[in-house]
């Protein structure tokens, strides 16, 4: 259980610089969940963490003392593996104990903390087996285990259930999630799916081409994303974006004004473009509404339904609709957008407060 | 596949076809090799039955009772240079696929360029080397050259297998606390097993039927393998063939059953071992 | 790292000749290619000469024929070959003692039980330097199966008539190929072909002689003729002889199946163990009546000593004992066939031997007709040969385009 | 895995192997190729910078065996990857079929020529080839066909090929193991995949495994173009001799080598132009390896993922 701090980190590949200046820091028993696309670095960033790939330049703090000349056993971390890297020629009991026994651990206390892991992930019926005998499901929950019985002070994840499939992947989603609850140990999390960032983070951190974007909690992210990146990443279906042209202070679409552009902005720099970012949660289909388009697709999910419609510029927007009303294809529907809840961002991507 | 009767049929047909014709020649040998000369040459295809039957062969290859002898230098120098072999090369390869450090690519180039000369020709100063090292007609001499003329084509064939052993399972172990050390020997070894099985069975038949070295550099009689052991059977005029297929019948037995014990490590260890990712 | 302690086992020996343990045992290695004569060796000729000279120990270490030149040389170079080397004659033998390799022995005074055609085959070009004792000569000829010659009433040809008219008259009757011998090791063609019949032609040393001064070419009639004989040769060769080693055509004598095998005194003591009928032998065919008869009476075999031998005073013993008529009255009978190229009268007691000794006597002797001097070209001319007459054999190339060969071959490097 | 500083456990993995490799392999053969190099004169070594090589490729002598040779080398190549690499792609493929009966055995007998020395395959082939005892001439008369046997191992239109035939048969065992090795590797779950895509056997085959082991046939291929350099001496050298008859017509750059270097019968060896051919066969090797490394394997590998 520690605190973990990343202070001006660079990596380089030989000339290749994959990680620019980066600084972080996680709280005491906080799940941090690093997000973004792949090659953005933040896999990197995990094995810089785990002493698997050494830093350019800065430091690395684990509750407050530095590691990052540490072998990767010295750190206090464990690290479970998108391919889950069990060793093949030991079973699933020998596979949980081997960080242990090879530590110097006395037998008894090894089996006990094996047992006691085996018990928390259901793995008891299993302890027999070899890797080549399980399930994948099975394989990641003994790839867990292995994390667990070494009671580190910083779990990493990397990826690890993108080798599964959808719903074993929600299912070990909740168990991951159970599991941080119970041991309430620091965790980081890498993933690339935004849906895993959103309901397992206490905080999430979005990569982008080795910079940090933003950090935030879930809710801060996708309420007041920092950039046009963060807005688009996070949120799904994703955030609509619409240009316009900035005429007198005001944001103009298709002849018709959306927004206002605050006024503190324009003070400091004088806007011609923007880009309005609108999620589909917040466009309302209504007889009388502002705006209209045609509908290019209809998805329903049961207890919610997607309209895409196309607008008269050719722009395409998402919005969503009343489960119970019914849409034909090509039908021209009017909406509103509820204007508290518009982003607004400059030409190059930040966003314009809101005033 | 489906085991439908008569794939299974046309199947083991094709295969039964192809072992008559790998068989033949061997079959030829092993009852030629109880004949006399003029037993082989008046009739090469009938069994040895009746005046046919001598077992002249074997008996020259007995009445020399070196044999034993030979048979166990060639066994040792095999087995130790096979040894040599897969774990040097295991060791080399793993250490070019693994760590990124400066010359790598180069150093890789250099350890199979062995590949493209044969060593044979290096004979003189092979020879001079080892008058240096006081090592002529020594079994020591055969392993080294043995293990030095096998390392680059098992070099070649474990790297390209190691390239595509998973890197998390290592750097899994790392955090698991395991040396560098440890690391290959517990963890990589165990998971190339059916490789090194194959470099093996490579490996070795070049070792065991070698007559070149083992006649420039330990021709002495107590060293001598079996190959050269046979050579005094083939004459400039006269050949023994009786002797030289009876010697050379015996001679593949070891060789066998290095090859059955390997071929099931290969197998064990293709169906055992991987973990589908 | 045993040089000192040998070099002082020697000492021991040469200062204190009371010191008879068995350190002054002196270990003397023979380089040969016989691995055929091993029990000739072992058995009968190293006993007698280890009897003589106590202190010495004679170890016979053949090396496979084919393998022989090129470990020979590699050991050479290494400082690993035995003390005795046995030298294959003229230009091989020139060549590693040119290389220092081969020691001078012209002092040896047994070298005076032998003729100077004896020692020629072991010397410089211009007799400064001997290096080799000369050991043994093969002569070469046609065995035939007696037992056929009696059934098909045939009697030994004399003449190249007499020849192709016996050889008619096997293959008329049928059951026996007329001639055991193929081309696919190519050795037998030139060797027990063309060097075998051909002096006949040529004139013998006169004809060689004449190559070596530059006053006749391989194009030359009698050249030509020897290759037209080979031309001559192929109806009566077995079917599939392109296809038939040397091993094959042995077999194939041996076993009774063919009446004739052009060959050599080299083959006495294989086929005595293996033929089940009477063995006998003749020279080649004269031209005509009115020409005299050849003989390929070829030095094949001598004995040297490494020139950076460590026991060189044992060495030296050992070749001047070769040199006695012991010696060679006891290699020419254990290995009937290589005759005994010293001046010594001795009793040879195998008949078939005694019949071919006996065409020392009948024809005039030459020796293979590319081995001396005319062979130093690139490819060796006795090589080119092999492969030349293989070709007029096959029928793949006329005796004209052959002899053409082989005279492009000296043109291209030999000045008379 | 990077970390900067001394790093014992590389030189631990990598000494050991590139001493013994450097001292007994490197060392002697670049002793060799040096001669290459130099040229004797008056029982001298003289530096004569490439000469050997203008020689090499210029003086007919010269130049039209290294060509004969190396043609011969190429059809050699041609064979072995039209015929022996495909059967042992069958009977790979054949053998990794599941719960196949036998195949265990199947597999050591298909394997046993190549663990024989090469002087009984040379002799029991001939026997068996020969014109003159009767197996193969009795064999084709009975399947009635006794009109087309001729003394192939003689004649010069099939010499190599016949004796290529005959490496084919001793060394398919190896291709065999290495393809069996990589079948056996596919995943049990793609196999189900494709049959539940409707594939059956040959095309699963076809479409699947075969491109599945696109990287082994890379490897496979590469080591026959070595092999096939040198490799082959020691079976066309047993079968028809140094001077690699009928009139040079099975002659391939590794018998043409050993001849050159250390010389046979009356040809002396001569170490210089020997040294000379092992370079230039060198450099042949060397450029195909290179292809492979550097352009066919990249694209196998990046097939695979």
């Amino acid at each position: 259980m520690a605190t973990l701090d990343i202070n001006n980190v660079v990596k380089q590949f030989g000339k290749v610089e994959v990680i620019h200046d980066t600084s972080l820091s996680v709280k005491d028993g906080e799940l941090m969940v690093f997000v973004g696309p792949s090659g953005c670095g933040k896999s990197t960033m995990l094995r810089m963490i785990a002493g698997l790939e050494e830093l350019t330049a800065g430091e690395i703090k684990i509750g407050g003392k530095k590691v990052d000349r540490l072998p990767p056993a010295k750190r206090g971390i464990a690290m479970v593996f998108q391919s889950y890297a069990l060793y093949p020629h030991k079973d699933v009991r020998g596979n949980l104990g081997f960080a242990l026994r090879h530590a110097g651990m006395p037998k008894a206390e090894v089996t006990q903390r094996v047992d006691a892991a085996a018990d928390i992930l259901g793995l008891g019926p299993l302890m027999e087996r070899r890797p080549s005998e399980l399930s994948g499901g099975q394989r990641q929950r003994v790839a867990i285990g292995r994390a667990i019985v070494r009671e580190p002070e910083v779990f990493l994840f990397d990826e690890p259930l993108s080798n599964l499939d959808a719903a074993l992947r929600v299912h070990m989603r909740v168990e991951i999630l159970k599991l941080h609850q119970r041991l309430k140990s620091t965790m980081i999390y890498v993933t690339h799916d935004q849906v895993e960032a959103m309901t397992l983070a206490d905080r999430i951190v979005v990569f982008r081409d080795g910079c940090v974007e933003q950090i935030g909690t879930p809710l801060e992210l996708y309420r007041n994303p920092a950039n046009k990146f963060v807005a688009g990443f996070i949120g799904s279906p994703a955030m609509n974006f619409i240009d316009a042209d900035v005429i007198n202070g005001n944001a103009i679409h298709a002849s018709e004004a959306i927004a206002s552009v605050p006024s503190s902005s324009t003070k400091d720099a004088n806007y011609t473009k923007v880009s309005i970012g609108i999620r589909p949660e917040d466009i309302q289909i209504q007889a009388n509404g502002k705006w209209s388009g045609t509908v290019e697709v209809y998805e329903h999910l049961g207890g919610e339904a997607y309209l895409h419609v196309l607008l008269v510029d050719k722009q395409t927007v998402v919005a969503r609709a009343d489960a119970d009303s019914h849409y034909r294809i090509g039908e021209t529907v009017r909406f509103n957008v509820v204007q508290s809840k518009l982003h607004m961002f400059a030409e190059d991507g930040k966003a314009i407060p809101k005033t | 596949m489906r085991n439908n009767p008569l794939s299974s049929i046309a199947i083991h047909s094709v295969l039964i076809l192809y072992s008559l014709l790998a068989l033949f020649p061997l079959v030829l040998i092993a009852i030629n090799s109880f004949k006399s000369k003029k037993g082989i040459f008046r009739d090469p295809m009938a069994l040895p039955l009746g005046d046919l039957y001598s077992s002249k062969g074997y008996q020259s290859v007995l009445a020399n009772g070196d044999f034993p002898l030979y048979f166990g230098n060639s066994l040792i120098v095999t087995l130790i240079s096979l040894v040599f072999i897969l774990l040097l090369g295991a060791m080399a390869a793993h250490a070019l696929t693994e760590f990124r450090f400066k010359g790598n690519g180069l150093l890789g180039l250099y350890l199979i360029l062995g590949i493209m000369v044969p060593i044979r020709l290096g004979t003189v100063a092979l020879l001079e080397l080892f008058v240096k090292l006081g090592l002529t007609n020594t079994l020591t001499a055969l392993v080294l050259v043995y293990t030095a003329q096998g390392l680059p084509i098992a070099i070649f064939i474990f790297t390209e297998f190691l390239k595509s052993v998973s890197g998390e399972i290592k750097d899994s172990a790392r955090i698991d606390g395991l040396s560098e050390y440890r690391i290959f020997f517990e963890v990589v070894l165990p998971l190339i097993r059916p490789v090194i099985a194959t470099v093996a069975v490579f490996s070795m038949i070049p070792i065991w039927n070698d007559l070149w070295f083992p006649l420039i550099l330990s021709p002495g009689e107590g060293t001598r393998t079996v190959t050269l052991g046979i050579q005094q059977f083939i004459g400039q005029y006269t050949v023994n063939w009786s002797a030289v297929l009876a010697a050379l019948s015996v001679a593949i037995m070891p060789v066998l059953v290095m090859y059955v014990i390997f071929s099931k490590q290969l197998i064990r260890g293709i169906t055992a071992g991987a973990v589908k990712g | 790292m045993k040089q000192p302690i040998l070099r002082t086992a020697l000492f021991a020996a040469v200062f204190s000749a009371a010191a008879a343990s068995w350190a002054d045992t002196t270990v003397l290695t023979i380089e040969s290619w016989r691995s055929d004569d091993q029990a000739i060796w072992d058995e009968k000729i190293i006993p007698v000469f280890e009897k003589q000279y106590p202190d010495i120990d004679v170890q016979f270490k053949p090396t496979t024929p084919t393998e022989y030149n090129a470990a020979l040389n590699a050991r050479l170079a290494g400082g690993t070959a035995g003390d005795i080397i046995t030298c294959r004659p003229f230009d091989n033998a020139l060549a590693m003692y040119e290389a220092g390799n081969l020691a001078d022995i012209k002092s040896l005074e047994g070298l005076a039980n032998f003729s100077d055609v004896a020692k020629a085959a072991w010397s410089t070009d211009n007799s400064d330097a001997t290096f080799c004792v000369p050991m043994a000569s093969v002569i070469h000829g046609f065995m035939y199966n007696k037992d056929a010659f009696k059934e098909l009433g045939l009697t030994v040809p004399k003449t190249e008539a007499d020849f192709y008219a016996a050889l008619d008259a096997i293959k008329a009757d049928g059951s026996y190929v007329p001639m055991a011998m193929g081309t696919k090791d190519a050795w037998e063609a030139a060797t027990m072909g063309y060097t075998n019949i051909g002096p006949a032609y040529w004139g013998g040393e006169e004809g060689r002689m004449a190559l070596i001064n530059g006053t006749a070419k391989f194009t030359d009639d009698g050249f030509v003729e020897g290759f037209k004989q080979m031309a001559k040769w192929t109806p009566y060769l077995g079917s599939g002889f392109q296809a038939q080693g040397y091993t094959d055509s042995q077999n194939l004598f041996t076993l009774g199946r063919a009446a004739i095998y052009p060959t050599g005194s080299w083959e006495i003591t294989g086929f005595q163990e293996n033929a089940d009928f009477e063995l006998g032998a003749f020279a080649p065919p004269a031209k005509d009546a009115d020409s005299e008869c050849y003989i390929s009476d070829h030095t094949d075999i001598g004995i040297g000593m490494n020139a950076n031998s460590k026991n060189k005073e044992a060495a030296l013993t050992f070749l001047e004992w070769t040199s006695t008529a012991e010696f060679a009255s006891l290699l020419t009978n254990a290995a009937p066939g290589f005759f005994s190229l010293a001046s010594h009268e001795f009793d040879v007691e195998n008949e078939l031997a005694q019949e071919f000794m006996a065409m020392r006597g009948e024809c005039k002797a030459t020796i293979r007709v590319a081995h001396q001097i005319l062979g130093r070209g690139e490819p060796a001319l006795s090589n080119e040969l092999w492969t030349l007459t293989a070709n007029v054999i096959n029928g793949t190339m006329t005796a004209e385009a052959a002899a053409q060969g082989a005279q492009d071959n000296l043109d291209a490097w030999f000045k008379p | 895995m990077t970390r900067s500083g001394w790093r014992g456990y590389i030189v631990f993995f990598l000494a050991p192997a590139t001493l013994i490799y450097t001292i007994f392999a490197i060392y002697p053969i670049a002793e060799s190729l040096r001669l290459s190099l130099f040229a004797e004169r008056d029982s001298a070594a003289l530096f004569v910078g490439f000469d050997n090589y203008q020689k090499l490729f210029t003086e007919p002598y010269w130049a039209e065996q290294f060509w004969n040779a190396f043609k011969n080398n190429v059809w050699l190549f041609v064979l072995h990857m039209l015929i022996q690499n495909p059967i042992a792609l069958a009977l790979a493929a054949i053998l990794s079929i599941p719960n196949l009966r036998g195949a265990a055995t199947y597999r050591t007998i298909f394997f046993l020529p190549t663990l024989l020395s090469v002087v009984v395959i040379g002799f029991i082939w001939q026997l068996i080839l020969s014109p003159l005892w009767g197996i193969t001439p009795a064999f084709m008369n009975f399947i009635g066909a006794g009109s087309f046997f001729a003394p192939w191992l003689g004649l010069e239109s099939s010499a190599l090929t016949t004796v290529t035939l005959i490496s084919i048969w001793q060394y398919v065992g190896i291709p065999m193991m290495l393809f069996y090795a990589a079948l056996l590797n596919i995943p049990e779950e793609t196999l189900e995949a494709a049959r539940i895509d409707g594939l059956n056997g040959w095309w699963i085959f076809w479409k699947v495994k075969l491109p599945l082991i696109l990287p082994t046939l890379g490897l496979v291929g590469i080591l026959t173009y070595i092999g096939n350099f040198t490799a082959s001496f020691d079976l066309i050298y047993t079968l028809q001799g140094g001077l690699a008859g009928p009139n040079g017509s099975t002659d391939v750059m590794g018998t043409f080598m050993f001849r050159t270097f250390f010389g046979f019968q009356a040809q002396l060896g001569d170490v210089n132009m020997g040294a000379t051919v092992a370079s230039s066969l060198f450099f042949i090797i060397l450029l195909g390896v290179s292809v492979y490394l550097f352009g066919v394997q990249r694209r196998l590998q990046r097939y695979q993922a």
